[in-house]
């Protein structure tokens, strides 16, 4: 098994979402997350006062995924997430040891509906 | 049977209420009937203007010391009332000793009924909310880092000593009143003692942590909720329907009352619209604070000479301390370095100080626009100075006081985690997850909204 | 020409209106023109006190049921008003039966147009804007796990027959007004009935998930915005200078107007002092949900009285609800264990009756502290259990009715996942992310500001 | 020495007030004095209305662009106040021209001081109040995405032009007001002048990014706030006891007034509970946003005809009101997909329409519910379709000229990044953590509270 | 040492957190997700407009132990966060190549707590 | 490639963030956690109950870096965020199978800005 972990653009949520439902990925993890990369911030102004802003809001997904599906998972979402601008994202790929589901004690590959 | 009944109802209305209901009888007491309720309705919209101010305060600041800030609110409305009941009243309207203070009267007591032209307890009502709103004005500019029981004793010193003695000079038949001193409802009386007494209090307590960097850079400390400050900035407003034309002291003084109403409108408005216009000029956008503040800047402004400008002055005094705020926002931001959270030196002492003096400009009858000469500018410059000196002086004394025997400020820790936690032992929003150290890196966390993707066309 | 312009223009004025413009043409005219429009305003102010009501109710209790409390707030003042319209002002100022209940005027119909001194229907509408409070106040208590159809009901029952048959006796030439029983504005008439009220209905339902572990131990449920909770207070305050001086019924009375509006802003102010003090030495630090508890106490306690003490009464009165509020929330919450949001039982049921009673002690005419005898004490004590066990008994009758008939409690699941969800199918906050769950886990969750870290020096 | 105190302490307030003060000594000016006194608190109760509609406005709309829209509130009451002082007035008020408009009195000059029973500044002041209010129904349907100078220019507009020229019409002396047109205090004058501005304004606008679908499918974008809605809600019904009381133009008129207070507290009541029940029956649960239209429906529906019909003829007023609402929303929102984000066209364009024609039925005196005859229908009917030509005319003109010379839109980035950052930069909540993009997938995030888990049992 | 996520219900975090206290478990971290898996969301209307909600509130649970506690760990978990209904949640678990206790520079199995 | 995970204080965020800054690192995912570990919590009171917080507010940031600066990146995070006090937090190391910039399709080490 393979956790992938894509950190995206918030606004490209129900895209990518939509296209692993499609594939047939139905289970994954959100986090509102704030990062930084080769993407410039912004500037604002308060009273008077500058503030630049360089960490920027981010969505980051995370899926367990049989191994045999990886490559095209992680298709599917660099697809769904590109704008071609600086600021997409990043996907990264972890090692798995196990799962479990709650709900029944499955674990391994079982587990993952 | 309905006679009856109805003699019936009436009389056990009485008795419920277990004194004889008054009625007027004379044309006297109706004219006396209208002074009291147009006065009271003033002082009620006067009271509801500590809401506005707990608004700002809270809407300007972050929400780790929003608890803090309300109790602030909550208790200078409690002491300024009781206070000017035991003592403030005295010393701004008993028996005057040198045209610097009064000297009897405490306890609301030994005034003749219709003294003050409605009953005497209809007049302290009045002033008493007048007085808590002096107090309420410091509190803005030292909140984030004042201790609790510090502010509790500056609220009381401004409530029992620094106002009704300025009040007794200007409104009390004191020494600058005899020389024809104009403020209306406060100007000088009110915002420039709450502005000043901010001042004074906001240098000696020092910057809020991360406001100013080692080598001078200023942070912006963004406030945790712009619509709680608008909102606050609207009921102040509101409120100062009460504020300025309550002040006629006579709902019978019809055309006075319009010409206050109208003008402090005007100048609320060309407020508004000149601090938007300049800080979009400055800092490339409108901003909403300053134009919130500018708005307040309006009211402060023509508070002095709300009676004695055309509608066409409001406009200028108005659009005049829309600008001037701005600048005195910065100025103390970035030269003198004073925090003032939410601009209440800037707000109240600039802004009231400029008001009381343009009056020696704008006033229909002796203003320097109309070719009415010099003197009435210097009387109002007198006594904007006068006032200046008493309040620095009376205030830094009492800080300074506070201090050695209490300390003054919070402990840096204290500071960092909020005083709600450290204070009040609680939170102002129980369930929000929030960035409460934004002042400590606010150039780095986004805002929300921040958002700098470049977007798909949709 | 402009004559003319003046004539065509006024006249045009009146056709628009389509019925010639009423005016004052004799001195009695005016005085009721005077009453009319006192009591109006005071009406708007204590309409306006359901705004405050709201946000006291949702600031104190969880984002997940703001939604349903606010549906909650909007239904009590609809179904008040216009059941006070067809039913309650004829039940409580109809031709008296035996001294217990009015029996004709339904649709305020066949009363005199100045029976009341002023217009019918302008009393009516002081009158129903009061009805429509005493239901509100049980709104709070039984907040967070209440049907929606279920208080709907009981808003009804308690606008339609619990209040109008106490607002009988005692403002309606009922029995207890007959034997000189005084309740100027409420405390017992308008608050203890909401908080008796209250309280069976809290009883009835039991208390939230969470609020009592298995072993009895009391869990903290914080409010999730502690800013709308004190706007709400400062609202009511505000709005209370509609209620207490208005039920002078007179706006030519002028020196009861003024006492009034002075009693009830010092009470109200000693009253945030005392709990402050009081919350500072019990719990270690000052509470502020008790401390605009304490206001709130202050300001229910002297809603009977206010005509009858003295400002340093009003002063005592306050001081006095503002401990007592402590002690019963602390007694509800720990020792009877009736889960009160709001402490809605507390402020109104107990500090209602409180004042109630004090009369006994401080008023300057006949109470024990002036040497006045017992004999009014007597009275009033009456009053207060009378309303007691009829407000207990008629509000058990109705919750257990309605709990069979459509059920009292929304599910575990459901109250679990907020009522907003269940009962409206959204939520209040679209786009926060809140911990919904801090009921259930509220010893493991921090608040916002809770950091304990160890900072560096800054 | 009291005496003699008393004499100095009024000498010197009249000298701090540097006028005489003014004292009514007949009759007449009694009668004024309580005609001016009514008439600017009502004003200033409308002049309140305004933070309601900001609350309601931010409340309904995403946290992104609240800076934004309280900007636009801000800047519409300041300019609407200065543009009726220096042009409104006179259009409106000024020497009729055929009926259609007044052509004299600009800067509230030239007109004699009684000439509206008051002083004329003070009705300039009522007036003035209620300009602004209709360039701000605009406000909240165009709200999220038009550029903010845009917006200030069509606000300037309608309070320039579009709505004096209606007011002229109506109340100023024009030839709908020699028709016996009847529109007490604005349903049509205000606010359908403003409801079909907004209908103009949100058509050629265009829907927001991610309210419809490709595919036409209507997606909800969830308000940020309901609380805030709320309270706006609630403040706004509090200051129509201002708008429509107020608009008797006397205070001694007691009949009339309580007679309007009663008819508007008992259409909002009834428009409250007949859309809560509608929505309830319609889409399975009571709803909130639309029950808080429902209140505002039964408001605008009233207004014109508070004083003409009985209490039950407005609360029949009031319930078809809140049903007609939600018809409206979903008709402009399902069939001609207009979006308007806080459902002002339906609240203010159609109840406004609505209430006024409904005269022709419910007035007592020439409605067809009581016999009157078509002839009041007749004219009621045309004065709504004139002013719908004229404000969808005027409003097409302006909007398409603005678009034109600024542009009216702002781009789809700074849409989707919020206009807060894009307008003024900075955010409206420094420091909460919110889901910005919930437009855009809002089928797939949960709002706070929605926790569907099957829960163990408690 | 091993790091386990778990994500489970809101208002299982007290249960499971208790239930690891008895256990000596006293290091972990705590995060606010949203996710979907089999469970199905939820209907709200809002002004007449439907709204499907088929991300979910949960908690993830991140704690890194040494190798030998997981089997007990994981059984504790899922003890302590099951109810038998769909939406339990699931457990997954990684290896921890090293870890560090800031405090100290302790590295390794030294630094966990 | 390895991932570092670390739990911060939050008003060390911004030192961290400049000595990475400093060092190179610009890279980086930040979300808002809470954690218990030694640290003791707090009691805080409301309407006279008291309420024990023992999960405390903290920073979670990763970075994912080529193997070769692991060592130095390690040290210049616990050094900044370093107060000698309970509660500084812990840092974890991960390996990581791959990684992906999703504008340009770029895999592994040179993915990595
Ligand atoms: N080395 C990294 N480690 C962890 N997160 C990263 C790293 N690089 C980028 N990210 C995350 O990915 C987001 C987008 O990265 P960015 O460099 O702006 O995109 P792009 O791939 O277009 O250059 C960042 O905001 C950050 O959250
Ligand atoms: N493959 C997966 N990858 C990542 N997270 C998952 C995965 N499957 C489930 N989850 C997380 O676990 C939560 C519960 O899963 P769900 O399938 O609803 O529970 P159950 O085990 O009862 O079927 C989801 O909301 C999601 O956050
Ligand atoms: N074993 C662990 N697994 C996961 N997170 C941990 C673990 N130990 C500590 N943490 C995280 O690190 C934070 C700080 O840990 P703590 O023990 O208080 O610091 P210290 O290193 O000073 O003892 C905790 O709040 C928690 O978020």
């Amino acid at each position: 098994m393979k956790k992938i972990e894509a950190v995206i653009r918030p606004n490209m949520l129900e895209d990518v979402k939509n296209a692993l439902d499609k594939f047939g990925i139905s289970g994954l993890t959100i986090t509102q997350v704030i990062g930084c990369g080769l993407q410039k911030g912004h500037t604002g102004v308060y009273r008077g006062q500058e503030m630049s802003i360089n960490l920027l809001p981010k969505i980051k997904l995370e899926i367990v995924i049989k191994k045999e599906l990886l490559e095209d998972v992680l298709e599917v979402i660099s697809e769904a997430a590109k704008t071609g601008q600086v600021g997409d994202g990043k996907i990264f790929v972890f090692d798995v040891v196990d799962a479990i589901r709650i709900r029944t004690n499955e674990r391994g590959r079982n587990s993952l509906s | 049977m309905k006679k009856l009944f109805l003699s019936l109802s009436l009389l056990v209305l009485l008795l419920a209420f277990a004194v004889p209901a008054f009625a007027a009888e004379t044309f006297e007491e109706v004219t006396i009937a209208i002074d009291t309720i147009w006065i009271m309705i003033a002082g009620f919209l006067v009271f509801f203007m500590h809401a506005g101010f707990s608004l700002v305060e809270i809407g300007f600041t972050r929400s780790k010391n929003s608890v803090n800030i309300l109790m602030k609110n909550m208790l200078t409305i409690a002491i300024g009332v009781i206070t000017f009941y035991l003592i403030g009243f005295a010393l701004m309207f008993g028996t005057d000793a040198a045209g610097l203070v009064g000297t009897s009267g405490f306890l609301v007591k030994g005034f003749g009924e219709l003294d003050f032209g409605i009953p005497t307890l209809g007049f302290w009502f009045f002033q008493a909310v007048f007085a808590a709103t002096a107090a309420t004005i410091v509190s803005g500019a030292v909140a984030e880092r004042i201790k609790f029981a510090a502010y509790l004793i500056l609220a009381f010193v401004i409530t029992s000593i620094t106002y009704p003695i300025v009040g007794h000079w200007i409104w009390g038949g004191g020494w600058l009143a005899q020389r024809g001193f104009i403020d209306l409802a406060g100007s000088t009386v009110v915002h420039s003692v709450g502005g000043w007494s901010a001042l004074v209090a906001a240098y000696l307590l020092g910057s809020r942590v991360g406001k100013y960097d080692k080598d001078g850079k200023v942070n912006a400390i963004p406030g945790h909720s712009i619509p709680l400050g608008a909102l606050g900035v609207l009921i102040l407003w509101f409120g100062w329907f009460g504020f300025n034309p309550g002040s006629t002291l006579s709902g019978n003084a019809y055309y006075d009352i319009t010409l206050i109403s109208s003008t402090t409108i005007l100048a609320a408005a060309s407020g508004t619209i000149s601090s938007m216009a300049y800080s979009w000029v400055k800092y490339g956008k409108p901003d909403i604070t300053l134009t919130l503040n500018g708005a307040l800047a309006g009211l402060v402004a023509i508070t002095a000479g709300a009676l004695v400008v055309s509608p066409l002055g409001a406009i200028a005094i108005g659009a005049i301390a829309g600008v001037v705020l701005i600048m005195a926002v910065a100025f103390f931001d970035n030269v003198v370095k004073i925090d003032d959270p939410v601009g209440a030196i800037s707000v109240h002492g600039v802004c009231g100080a400029l008001g009381t003096i343009l009056i020696g400009f704008f006033a229909v009858d002796g203003g320097l626009v109309y070719g009415g000469g010099l003197s009435l500018l210097v009387t109002q410059a007198t006594g904007v100075g006068a006032v200046f000196i008493w309040t620095i002086a009376i205030t830094s004394a009492a800080v300074t006081i506070i201090d050695v025997l209490i300390g003054l400020r919070v402990t840096t820790k204290e500071e960092i985690e909020g005083l709600d936690i450290g204070e009040h032992g609680m939170s102002a929003y129980g369930e929000f997850l929030l960035n409460n150290d934004s002042a400590i890196f606010n150039d780095n966390l986004p805002y929300p909204g921040m958002v700098s993707t470049q977007l798909r066309e949709v």
